[in-house]
């Protein structure tokens, strides 16, 4: 099966514009990577050099230890789809799946033979005859995948899959791909800019921006440890709150609210001589907790905010509250009865703080240990 | 689908065609019919009525001889010559064409004409030919052109119209004034139309020839001087733009357009009452209007002795540089300009034809009806009024310069003086540079 | 680095395999004609017996001393001017009405087709028939509704008017174009549209225009080009002159003249490439503006 | 409550009324539209044909009907046998035979060719291909007359004068109005489609035969069409190149028909229109293929 390497990678565009630098990454063999960020920040063009749709500008790229570099697309083995699905308007179904295969010179029995195979597989078997006008955006979404999933490739790439379609339907289809993934077992790389998506297919996320990669990890790693602001506010819905302030006397000052910081934390805060310095703290909003009125009310660590807005979203409440002049976002049980205008306590889980260099806004991590929080 | 079909049907076609006349490349002329050198001969003759009579002529001369197989190509009018020039440059003409007599110099100046003093030399055949005519192919005394046929103006004139408007139909206007009396007698207006209208100058020939017949000069004299802006000239205009103003712009672009674009002509039907065209014009008559009671005559003069000058160009019968076989031309050209084939031609089409004998003989022709022999008469005797106009060979398209000002002189955008007085520079001019 | 033959520069010789008919057909048939026309731009070139170098002289006559060359880039940019808006409106507007479910359509889009079949100079003489300020049928029907028509080819103000006029009965040829396009225009883009509650007009100008921008640009860009070179019918319907007072003496027509009655290849030469060099540059210019305004669906990234 | 009920249930049939009158209203704006349109069409149908009847009408004149003053509007004799007439004056069927043989190898060509080209400009990215394309589009800008002479001498060079190679061969070898009309269809066409064969594996020619050629079904036929009435009518290419009668095009044999001195109107449209005829019928029959306009955004929005 395949090992795709990518080393040193760099993009540029009209020997002005550097879409993409100095990209590394190692795929094992059946990962799902799904890359992630903004729109502009690379990760297509990254999937379009993996194709050979696009030059490499400099730098190499490996299947299998091979390197690939300057072989033609259609030699690389791998299977795309596209974001526009890129059907052949004028072919039917079955025309559309089978002409990778008809291509390569495949026999006609097995090429039927794999066509039926696919679209039993994603339950086309009724529109086989049918033109891709006459499809709903799942089906033709489905046909996309039929065609990649025919040619049995090394390498499956996916650019945006679900992006054309509704909410409900995308939904499904993510479970869909997820599924087939773990049937197919084929190594595949998928970009979107969801990064819900992300997080519910990937064995590993790769967050760009700008052309750079972020973090590369676990989605649980990357969610809970965050290597820079970038990430932590990216990973995440709602997204992780950022706090400007300074460490004075153990504890982090926010404008006019203290907060006590765990020893463990200021250990190493001190160590690398962050204390007095401006740093930004960010807490997931999960992380924010409501105390109940009276016994908890008072103690230390506890803010008292007053609610702006309050969002059910099923489970949860979201409650938009205001940290000094800094806006604050926090989860809580969706049978707390918080009305806007109301005035509450919240508390921090301190222990599961990061945080960040304000400048570079990288995650300032204990030096030596790799305790993890949380 | 379309794919798999098309490409065998292509090469099929490809197949079949590579047997077709069209695609077989190499000399046009390789299949010389025995020891016959094979001549080309383009002419513009290809209607009905002309084609079969210069074909007889070609026949006659191939049967006549067996050296020389004349092979005639009909091309269109007009782009005949375009097609010769280039067949001149890429040095593979035919071997006599068919050109207007009037820039033969110039052909012969730009070495696109053969000169044929050398077999003048030997058969001077010149006399042959009115001299007006002979003296148009001559450039700098050598010939490089045989003239073929001819035309000159005359006036034509309904004899019933006279009659109803008590002109004596016999005598046909002898003077400008003459006409344009006759013409206020002839009109016949009809609120703010015309039912019928005398004459007008402009129809069936433009401002310059009534220029030649006021004092028997062309814009050029003998050393090539432009002398436009003449009393004669001036004049002239004036007694044109009383016509002009006489009937009104609208009368008269109505009916120019009709009669500039050969469909519907007034004279037929006798809403014009007199109309000046050449002596073939004849030929319509007698086809599209059989029954018109018509007189012909020459154009009058514009005062008594100024002259009856007319005006006239025709064909010449030309070797293009470069033809392959001169010699055998010439042979060819001899016999087309000789009297048999000119009379031939001359009776069939009712066309003037250069060869003095030959038209002389055409007018007493047994096949020629009594009418046709009247108004053929009147071609032959106005030769000696025709002048032609050959292109200078210093300024071939003056033209460009001088029909501007004349038409701002009858659009009423100049006057007279001044766009003569223009022409006139700009004629200087031009000579000037081209010194 | 190894960079000879690496897969990209593979593909951009396949594109070179791709034009190799145009770049032979070009060689062979093309630039030599081009390049002769060049250098004899620059002689006295006259098709048989003379091409002496005479270095810029027929530019700077061309410039300097001919009033008819003036004369006739007035009227070619006139009739351009005019011409190509009118026609290109006219060529959508009639296609739109073409496009739609109406009895008969088949029958309509042939007969709109028809006058771009005719062709040649039987027809413009046919217009002349028409245009006969008398009794010329275009001047009966304006008679109609009262309007006294106007001298048309007698009248020089009214001469090019009359040309752009012909020219837009014949915008049949356009009408193909964009009726070939306008069906390529997604279904579902007008339905959406009518569910936001667009007018027919809306849906015309907001969808169908910018849906066919590619073939506008081809129009305009091609009918430009074809525009400067107006010819035939100018010199059929002035009998090879140009008149009435040089007002249909076109740029094309004026080299036609010097070329073929006065010889004056080198001169005639010149000229074209001035005209080359003017349509060029308007080109060029409409293939800058173009990304403005062009839509390539392709190209959508 | 009854008073509610029956509220309620009044209020459920006024909705159902507005929704019928919405309906109805949008049927009749739609038949109305559809009247409009039909109106107007046949109305400038009118416009259209009426100088083709003048055509009709004249061809089946006397030439002394013709000639009379001023003009009828309908022959007073219906001569038909002027059609006859017409095509017996010249050997109209060798013409006749001619003339397809070389239209119908312009058109092959033009066809493939042309696509062929035009996609490697559009779709292949390759190294000068912008200024090639504007080479492309240079060659349409220099008017024809003064390549007319040096092209001609290059012809007769290769021993083609008198044969269809002039008139067919460069057709094979593109043509820049085709090659930017396709290529403007091309960049119709999304990237993706190109992209994802390239995935699949094919190659760049496989992608033109197999999506570009029938994605751009509409624009080969608008180009089928195109080059059919250009080869059909040519005439100063047949002028210039063939010296044998017997090679002629029908172009030049209408020819016949103008002389000099005097035009016989009655059989130069009767033969105009007898050479007009096929051109139709085909167009008639053809447009269905450019009205089969294919949806490339099918994946899309």
């Amino acid at each position: 099966m395949s090992k795709i390497v990518l080393k040193n990678v760099y993009k540029h565009f009209d020997k002005k514009v550097t879409a993409v630098s100095d990209f590394n990454l190692s795929v094992e063999d059946g990962e799902f990577i799904v890359l992630v960020g903004p729109s502009g920040c690379g990760k297509s063009t990254v999937l379009r050099m993996i194709a050979g749709l696009e030059e490499i500008s400099s730098g190499e790229f490996y299947i299998d230890g091979k390197l690939m570099n300057d072989i033609p697309p259609k030699n690389r083995d791998i299977a795309m789809v596209f974001q526009n699905y890129a059907l052949y308007p004028h072919m039917t179904v079955f025309d559309n799946m089978a002409f990778g295969l008809k291509i390569r010179k495949f026999k006609k029995d097995e090429i039927k033979k794999r066509v039926e195979e696919a679209a039993e597989l994603l339950g086309l078997e009724e529109l086989l005859h049918r033109k891709p006008k006459a499809l709903s955006g799942g089906q033709r979404q489905r046909v996309a995948l039929g065609r990649s999933i025919v040619r049995d490739a090394k390498l499956f790439l996916m650019d945006e899959p679900l992006s054309n379609l509704d909410a409900k339907l995308r939904f499904q289809m993510r479970a869909e791909i997820a599924k087939l993934h773990q049937r197919l077992k084929t190594t595949s790389i998928y970009v979107t800019h969801d990064q819900t998506e992300a997080m519910t297919m990937a064995s590993r996320i790769i967050i760009m921006k700008d052309g750079v990669i972020q973090q590369i990890g676990a989605p649980k790693d990357v969610y809970d440890n965050p290597e820079n602001t970038f990430v932590g506010g990216f990973i995440g819905s709602p997204s992780m709150n950022f706090f400007d302030g300074r460490i004075v006397d153990g504890q982090f000052v926010v404008e006019d609210v203290r907060i006590n910081v765990p020893e463990e934390k200021m250990e190493y805060l001190r160590e690398q001589g962050f204390v007095g310095k401006e740093l930004t703290m960010g807490i997931r909003p999960e992380h924010i907790h409501l105390l109940r009125g009276g016994e908890e009310a008072g103690q230390t660590n506890s803010i008292l905010s007053k609610i702006i807005v309050s969002e059910l979203t099923g489970a949860h409440t979201l409650l938009y509250s205001m940290l000094g002049t800094q806006e604050m976002i926090a989860e809580v049980e969706s049978r707390t009865n918080v009305s806007p205008g109301e005035d509450v306590y919240l508390t921090f889980d301190m222990n599961c703080v990061h945080f960040f260099d304000k400048e570079a806004g990288i995650r300032i991590r204990p030096e030596k240990s790799e305790v993890l929080v949380g | 689908m379309f794919s798999k079909k098309l490409l065998p049907l292509f090469f099929a076609v490809l197949l079949v065609l590579s047997g077709c006349a069209g695609f077989k490349t190499g000399d046009s002329k390789s299949a010389d019919s025995g020891d016959k050198v094979v001549i080309d001969f383009w002419s513009f003759w290809g209607s009905e009525i002309r084609r079969p009579v210069i074909d007889k002529i070609v026949e006659d001369f191939n049967k006549s001889q067996d050296k020389i197989e004349v092979k005639h190509t009909f091309v269109p009018w007009g782009d005949i010559w375009t097609k010769e020039l280039a067949a001149i440059a890429a040095k593979n003409p035919p071997d006599v064409v068919i050109n207007d007599i009037n820039a033969t110099a110039l052909r012969g100046q730009k070495n696109q004409a053969m000169n044929l003093s050398q077999f003048l030399e030997k058969d001077d055949i010149s006399d042959r030919f009115y001299e007006e005519l002979w003296n148009a192919t001559l450039y700098e005394g050598d010939s490089y052109g045989i003239p073929f046929n001819t035309d000159t103006r005359i006036l034509f004139y309904n004899k019933t119209a006279f009659k109803e408007a008590g002109l004596d139909p016999e005598k046909p206007p002898a003077t400008w004034e003459e006409l344009w009396e006759y013409a206020e007698k002839l009109d016949v207006k009809n609120g703010d139309t015309y039912d019928r209208i005398g004459f007008y100058p402009l129809w069936g020939v433009n401002s310059d020839v009534w220029m030649l017949n006021s004092d028997g000069k062309n814009f050029f004299d003998e050393d090539g001087a432009p002398i436009i802006d003449s009393e004669a000239n001036r004049e002239t205009l004036e007694w044109v733009l009383d016509w002009h103003k006489k009937y009104g712009a609208n009368t008269i672009n109505s009916y120019k357009s009709q009669i500039d674009s050969q469909q519907g002509n007034p004279f037929f039907n006798g809403k014009l009452a007199m109309y000046v065209n050449t002596p073939t014009f004849y030929t319509q008559i007698r086809d599209y209007a059989p029954d018109l009671d018509f007189g012909v005559a020459m154009l009058p003069e514009r005062e008594p002795g100024s002259g009856n000058t007319s005006w006239g160009g025709g064909f010449v019968a030309e070797i293009p540089q470069g033809s392959k076989h001169p010699e055998e031309a010439w042979e060819f050209i001899k016999h087309l300009t000789d009297v048999e084939a000119q009379e031939y031609w001359a009776v069939k089409n009712f066309d003037n034809v250069a060869n003095i004998k030959a038209a002389e003989n055409a007018a007493k022709n047994s096949e020629m009806p009594d009418k046709d022999k009247v108004v053929y008469q009147m071609a032959i005797d106005n030769m000696e009024n025709t002048l032609l106009t050959p292109v200078p060979v210093h300024a071939p398209d003056f033209m460009n310069l001088v029909n501007p000002e004349l038409d701002s002189i009858l659009l009423g955008k100049k006057s007279i003086e001044q766009g003569l007085k223009d022409a006139q520079q700009s004629l200087e001019k031009l000579t000037e540079k081209s010194k | 680095m190894r960079k000879k033959l690496n897969y990209k520069r593979m593909e951009g010789l396949q594109g070179y395999v791709f034009i190799l008919p145009w770049i032979v057909g070009f060689i062979a048939f093309t630039a030599g004609p081009l390049i002769f026309s060049f250098a004899a731009s620059f002689t006295n070139y006259n098709i048989t017996s003379q091409m002496d170098f005479v270095g810029f002289d027929n530019y700077e006559n061309l410039f300097t001393a001919d009033n008819l060359f003036w004369t006739s880039l007035y009227n070619t940019l006139y009739y351009v001017l005019f011409s190509i808006p009118l026609t290109t409106a006219g060529a959508i507007f009639l296609s739109a009405l073409l496009n739609q479910d109406v009895p008969g359509i088949r029958f309509f889009r042939t007969i709109y087709y028809l006058p771009a079949v005719l062709s040649g100079v039987g027809v413009y003489l046919l217009w002349m028939q028409l245009l006969d300020p008398g009794t010329g049928l275009v001047n009966t029907a304006l008679g109609w509704f009262g309007i006294p028509g106007p001298n048309w080819l007698f009248d020089p103000d009214w001469t090019k008017p009359a040309l752009i006029f012909m020219k837009l009965w014949s915008v049949g040829g356009g009408m193909l174009l964009y009726l070939a396009s306008m069906q390529g225009v997604s279904k579902s883009l007008y339905e959406a549209a009518k569910i936001d509650g667009a007018s027919s007009w809306q849906q015309f100008r907001f969808i169908t225009i910018p849906m066919i921008t590619p073939v506008i640009f081809f129009d305009i860009v091609t009918s430009l080009i074809g525009g400067f070179q107006i010819f035939q019918e100018a010199y059929v319907m002035s009998n090879g002159e140009g008149g009435p007072v040089n007002s249909m003496l076109f740029y094309n027509l004026y080299m036609w003249k010097k070329a073929f009655e006065s010889f004056d290849m080198g001169y005639a030469m010149a000229m074209s490439w001035i005209l080359f060099i003017i349509v060029f540059i308007i080109t060029i210019i409409n293939l800058k503006l173009a990304p403005r305004w062009v839509h390539y669906e392709g190209e959508e990234r | 409550m009854e008073e509610v009920e029956v509220a309620a249930k009044k209020r459920d049939e006024e909705r159902v009324a507005s929704a019928h009158a919405y309906f109805d209203n949008i049927h009749t704006k739609r038949k109305l539209l559809s009247l409009v349109n039909f109106i107007l069409l046949a109305a400038g149908s009118l416009l259209i044909l009426s100088p083709i009847w003048w055509m009709i009408s004249t061809s089946l004149k006397s030439m002394a009907e013709v000639m009379t003053y001023p003009p009828t509007f309908y022959p007073r004799e219906w001569n038909w046998d002027n059609y006859i007439k017409t095509w017996k004056a010249a050997p109209f069927d060798t013409y006749a035979i001619n003339t397809i043989t070389i239209t119908m190898l312009v058109v092959i060509g033009s066809v493939l060719v042309n696509s062929f080209i035009a996609y490697g400009f559009a779709k292949v990215p390759f190294k000068g291909r912008g200024i090639l394309f504007a080479i492309v589009l240079s060659t349409m800008m220099i008017p024809g007359f003064v390549t007319l002479i040096p092209q001609y001498v290059l012809f007769s060079k290769l021993q083609w004068i008198n044969t269809y190679f002039p008139l067919v061969v460069p057709a094979f070898f593109g043509s820049a109005f085709f090659i930017f009309l396709l290529r403007q269809f091309y960049m119709t066409i999304p990237n993706e489609l190109i992209e994802a064969a390239k995935i699949e594996g094919a190659s760049h020619f496989r992608i033109w035969w197999t999506i570009g050629l029938p994605l751009t079904k509409p624009a080969l036929a608008t180009v089928a069409i195109f080059s059919f009435n250009g080869a059909w009518n040519d005439f100063l290419g047949p002028l210039l190149y063939l010296n044998d009668e017997s090679l002629y095009t029908l172009q030049l044999g209408l020819q016949v028909f103008k002389g000099e001195m005097n035009t016989q109107w009655n059989y130069l449209m009767a033969g105009s229109l007898l050479v007009l005829l096929p051109v139709i019928i085909l167009f008639f029959f053809f447009q269905k293929y450019f009205i089969q306009g294919i949806n490339l955004q099918s994946g899309g929005k």
